[in-house]
């Protein structure tokens, strides 16, 4: 057993700075990697050492692995730590680290590699004996061949790439006409998103649920489920909101679901944190679909759920100690739900935006968490992906946590840039999310843009607002200035009236 | 003070009246108690409409003034009362302008789907941006003949940079 | 049983914004009051409703109890929620809110009556059973009385207020010589503060820890204990750092505790939420000093342990309704902590400092709440307390969550007043806090402004960072300027020459 | 360029290099790396020394700059190393020294505002220098009689060139 003594965290935003702040509660020295327009993020400013490693794009900085390992060696890192994205699901990365002397933060890079591979983890779980939504039984090779796999397997069904994730690389397929089109198209994009052609054939699940188990695995073999969560608010096969437990469980199903994931885990030799995702069926059937072996997004909703920090648990775990709590069960308290705070335009098709943060007041009070990568006055580079911060809420029960998010989405102030506070706020005052009748189809099935409209109330504040903020130009215009020093005027009237009425995108 | 303001869907004229300390807005035949102070932190504003109390931002954007309530921006214009009388003339001329796509955001135009001289239905895709990882359709506003192509695919542009011209079609 | 709709916040700062955000909630409208000078306080920006109430000293805006009253007849509110200091405790604005139809969200005026005084709450504990400080049975009427009973009870003692409260009206008498002074003192401050000069004494506890319980207690005649919080560490008999469970606490002891506290209330014939306060002298004996008849300050401490919101316990009560959870016991878990960040600076004897809040970065992640009253550009007034933030931090453990509060203290970003931020910064890394061995003699004792002196490391960074700015400022102006056409020196070196060294504050 | 830095209980002189894009400090003998930049947030820099991260706070103080790290504000002073010498000069003679005011920085002396014998008050501007364009006061930091102009107008000047000698008046 080890005891770290510094850690690199070769990662940005928000995941980078939860990291961060675990490792200062340990007493561990932080050590941040910067990419140029990175060099005064949050993270940087946060940390106890920041190195730079290169130039705006991922390519040539957080996903330069011979920098990001040589940087650690230079600085004398024990261990790095991944976050999520970038290196964290990387086999070669983690084999990398082993070969320099450093501890890698995950699973080995066999484990790694065995599950980021859909279709191995297809295999290992078959040999588990936990269900899995029928398919294909490896890789099609030709069009031929996908619509004989497609006949037995009937439509609908899903076209996935074998080394596919992040909701890249998987594609509906309605009817046998599509088929060909999506096909190609799908190759297409694994080929040049993942290097790796290989595609496979699942069914469709009508109306599915996205759940998932927490698991955390120790060196001595122990295998821990931390409870489900349900992912099912998506867009574009993207989350946009957890919460945990899933209001679709109850604790026959829970046990059931966590025997499964633990099966797979156990069967993986897993090691670290890590998330096995199922979809359940309308029925109450789940069916597994993958492995995540690294940190989620969403794992905040876990903590506030059980009282764990996860990031202190994968740091034991990598340190070769055992779980904190050893063999005993973690109860889970209340509920917990996160909405993600991200740069989009939900009204122009969740189209990204991008920006000078111009003032934030974030949420605060009894049960709320906002974990931020952003502060006022930071531009947001166009490199990255477009997570701002997370909201978490914590209370007794769903109802409560559903009250508590849509005031703590009241009191978020973030100007500057477009992003989706409207949309949650839409999301958690919908009857069908607060009856808990949920499904990835949900946003596609109840979300319109013209929902996020302002109402009649707030069409008349701006109105009034504008008159007012013209009334006070204008009185300032024609009171004579202080001094008779500053003759120029504030006034902007003829700047505007220059060009037509704009409207609203 | 009267003053003219339109916003989408809407325009109506706001008179003002100070009564002593009290500032009265009439709008509509309503009468209402204003009362709207600068907050020491940016272009934002407390303002409490008969005690409902509000925070807006208002920001100087383009023709228009933006206004930021509960997360929403809305573009309001503020006019001279009299203009009211100039535009509708105007209106009455009817339309004809060229329109422009633009970039919203700074990226790089990973595809141009038109070309010069091509007839754009209204809501059709001319190009595809790619920002933040994502990649995005480009949809005409309102359609009309490609009069001129101002990027090329693979060029990086600002936001608001104008991607092409199209003419409208007259009926 | 009643349902409110609209309440009214006879209060402000911190608190007013704290009930504002469990009202919101709970779907009830909000209606917040201001001062002039707190016509832009987050209070007025978060409330639904804002209503002026007059000018800034207290007396005439949040103290006035016609103005407080008939706004809240004005604005049709159903009850007034008090928050803590001003109206909290005072049994004539309670009986005004009664006889002007409006419930007061706290007990009755005969409750705050019988229990703001602290020689009848001392009766009714000692017919309860519940022991108490040796003392003077009543007042002292004179000084000679004052001497007799002093030598019964024995030296040090206490002279005592008995309307007092917040840590006035009260006084340590170490020997007979120094009673005659105390005396004339104590007794003059009672009469101008509280308009009663009764006095009684004490026995003085040698190094006490200051303990509470937090109570419930519905119509129904349900008294709940929540647990207890540790106050011990104080300034100016003021708490400054609240902790919950007490480390001197074992179960036994708790149980004690809690039925002590818990008689108390029963025989007051209790309603609300209210805080037992006693005194733990180093044998584990516990002595009933006070009740607050309010929410305290530190009640987050009580709401992370337990996962419950006490506002809404309290908003449920006075409607009628019975505590949300019935006749069962409410589990806490882990350690949660406060510290009160002050606008005061700990060098200068804790001196109340005022000025604008130039910037803010509030601590985020696991485990932290902050419950800010300020935001960016807050100028604050002159006329209230200087609580600017109660930052709450929750972990597994007392170790965990002393280390959290390190970690969120050290990413507090608070500038434009001196403030207190260094100062607990100092108080959870001293040995003896980590070790748990507090009283309420712990900073007299430990506490030297020198311990905040800027260490080599910071020190150095202070010399590096004006040595880089003003090789910035001198690069600037050495620079041709752009055009040709701005002629105005930057430079600001003459200015700055012109007196000696400035010595710090 | 070398700076001469105070802050309570300690001076240094700190030199500045760089050397290709990295910017190199010296002082006491020690060569850290440093990297200064300022935040969109304030009055406020990250600085990196040899890769340790601190957020610093810088604001004109009075007579001094205060930097606020950690929470904790410190004033420093920075000034031109000739200072350190002529201040240890006026240290050794007691009070009732002559000051000297000297070139900030090489460039030329555009006005001589005071002539021999003039009484000076303390913070009055004496001389204006010229340098890359731009002007600025010099100013009297005790004030007193000038005794003695050492240099002419439209005379270049080197960076710590004594301009002008000013006697104390004795009370």
């Amino acid at each position: 057993m080890r005891s770290f003594r510094r850690v690199l965290i070769a990662n940005r935003g928000e995941i980078a700075v939860r990291v961060i702040r675990t490792l200062r509660e340990l007493d561990i020295t932080s050590i941040a990697v910067f990419s140029e327009p990175d060099r005064t993020a949050l993270h940087v400013l946060m940390a106890d050492e920041a190195h730079a490693i290169g130039p705006g794009p991922s390519s040539e900085s957080y996903l330069h692995q011979d920098r990001v390992i040589e940087t650690a060696v230079r600085v004398k890192a024990d261990a790095i730590h991944p976050g999520y994205g970038f290196f964290a699901e990387n086999a070669r990365f983690a084999g990398a680290c082993a070969a320099a002397g450093i501890v890698f933060i995950g699973p080995g890079p066999e484990t790694s590699r065995a599950l980021g591979d859909k279709l191995a983890a297809r295999d290992l779980a078959r040999a588990a004996g936990v269900p899995m939504v029928p398919g294909s039984d490896g890789p099609v090779g030709s069009l031929d061949d996908a619509r004989a796999a497609a006949r037995a397997i009937g439509y609908p069904l899903m076209l996935k790439a074998a080394a596919g994730g992040g909701g890249k690389g998987m594609r509906l397929v309605s009817s046998e006409s599509d088929l060909e089109a999506a096909w190609s198209l799908t190759r297409g994009e694994a080929e040049s998103a993942f290097g790796d052609a290989r595609v496979y054939i699942e069914r469709a699940i009508a109306r599915p649920r996205h759940v998932e188990a927490q698991i955390l695995a120790d060196a001595s073999g122990r295998v821990a489920f931390l409870g489900e969560r349900e992912c099912s608010i998506q867009r574009r096969h993207q989350k946009l909101f957890e919460e945990t437990p899933s209001p679709a469980f109850d604790e026959p199903l829970r046990a059931r679901f966590a025997e499964a994931a633990c099966r797979i885990a156990k069967r993986a030799g897993y090691l670290g944190a890590g998330t096995v995702e199922f979809i359940l069926d309308p029925s109450g059937e789940f069916y597994f679909l993958e492995v995540n072996t690294r940190l989620q997004v969403e794992h905040p909703v876990t903590e506030m759920a059980t009282g764990l920090d996860l990031v202190a648990e994968q740091i034991r775990i990598a340190e070769g100690a055992p779980l904190s709590f050893g063999d005993a069960r973690v109860p889970a308290r209340g509920c917990a739900m996160e909405a993600r705070i991200v740069a989009e335009d939900p009204r122009a098709g969740f189209m990204p935006s991008v920006g000078r943060i111009e003032r934030v007041r974030f949420p605060q009070g009894p049960g709320v968490r906002n974990d931020a990568g952003v502060y006022r006055g930071y531009e947001i580079p166009v490199y990255y992906d477009s997570l701002l911060a997370k909201l978490v809420v914590w209370a007794g029960d769903r109802d409560g946590a559903r009250r508590r998010m849509l005031r703590a989405l009241d009191e978020y102030v973030l100007e500057g840039v477009h992003h989706n506070v409207a949309f949650h706020r839409w999301l958690v005052s919908h009857p069908e999310f607060a009856a808990g009748r949920l499904s990835t189809r949900f946003v596609d099935e109840h979300f319109r843009p013209a929902a996020l409209d302002p109402g009649r109330e707030t069409s008349e504040i701006a109105l009034f607002a504008a008159a007012l903020h013209e009334r006070e130009e204008r009185l300032r215009i024609t009171l004579p200035p202080a001094n008779g020093a500053e003759s120029r005027s504030t006034w902007r009237w003829p700047e505007r009236r220059r060009s037509g009425p704009r409207t609203r995108r | 003070m009267k003053l003219w303001v339109m916003l989408e869907g809407r325009d109506a004229e706001v008179e003002f009246h100070t009564e002593g300390e009290r500032l009265v807005v009439e709008i509509e035949g309503r009468r209402l108690d204003a009362d709207f102070r600068r907050l020491p932190d940016g272009e934002v504003y407390s303002l409490l409409v008969n005690g409902r109390s509000h925070e807006v931002r208002v920001s100087p954007g383009g023709a228009a003034l933006d206004v930021t309530v509960r997360g929403a921006t809305i573009p309001v214009e503020v006019r001279h009362p009299l203009e009211k009388v100039l535009q509708a003339t105007r209106s009455l001329a009817g339309a004809g302008f060229d329109e422009v796509v633009a970039a919203p955001m700074p990226g790089m135009i990973v595809a141009i789907k038109v070309k010069a001289g091509d007839l754009v239905a209204r809501g059709q895709a001319v190009a595809v941006i790619e920002a933040m990882k994502m990649q995005n359709e480009l949809v005409a506003r309102h359609g009309g003949i490609v009069s001129e192509l101002l990027v090329r695919e693979r060029e990086a542009v600002r936001s608001g940079q104008a991607l092409m011209r199209l003419k409208p079609v007259t009926a």
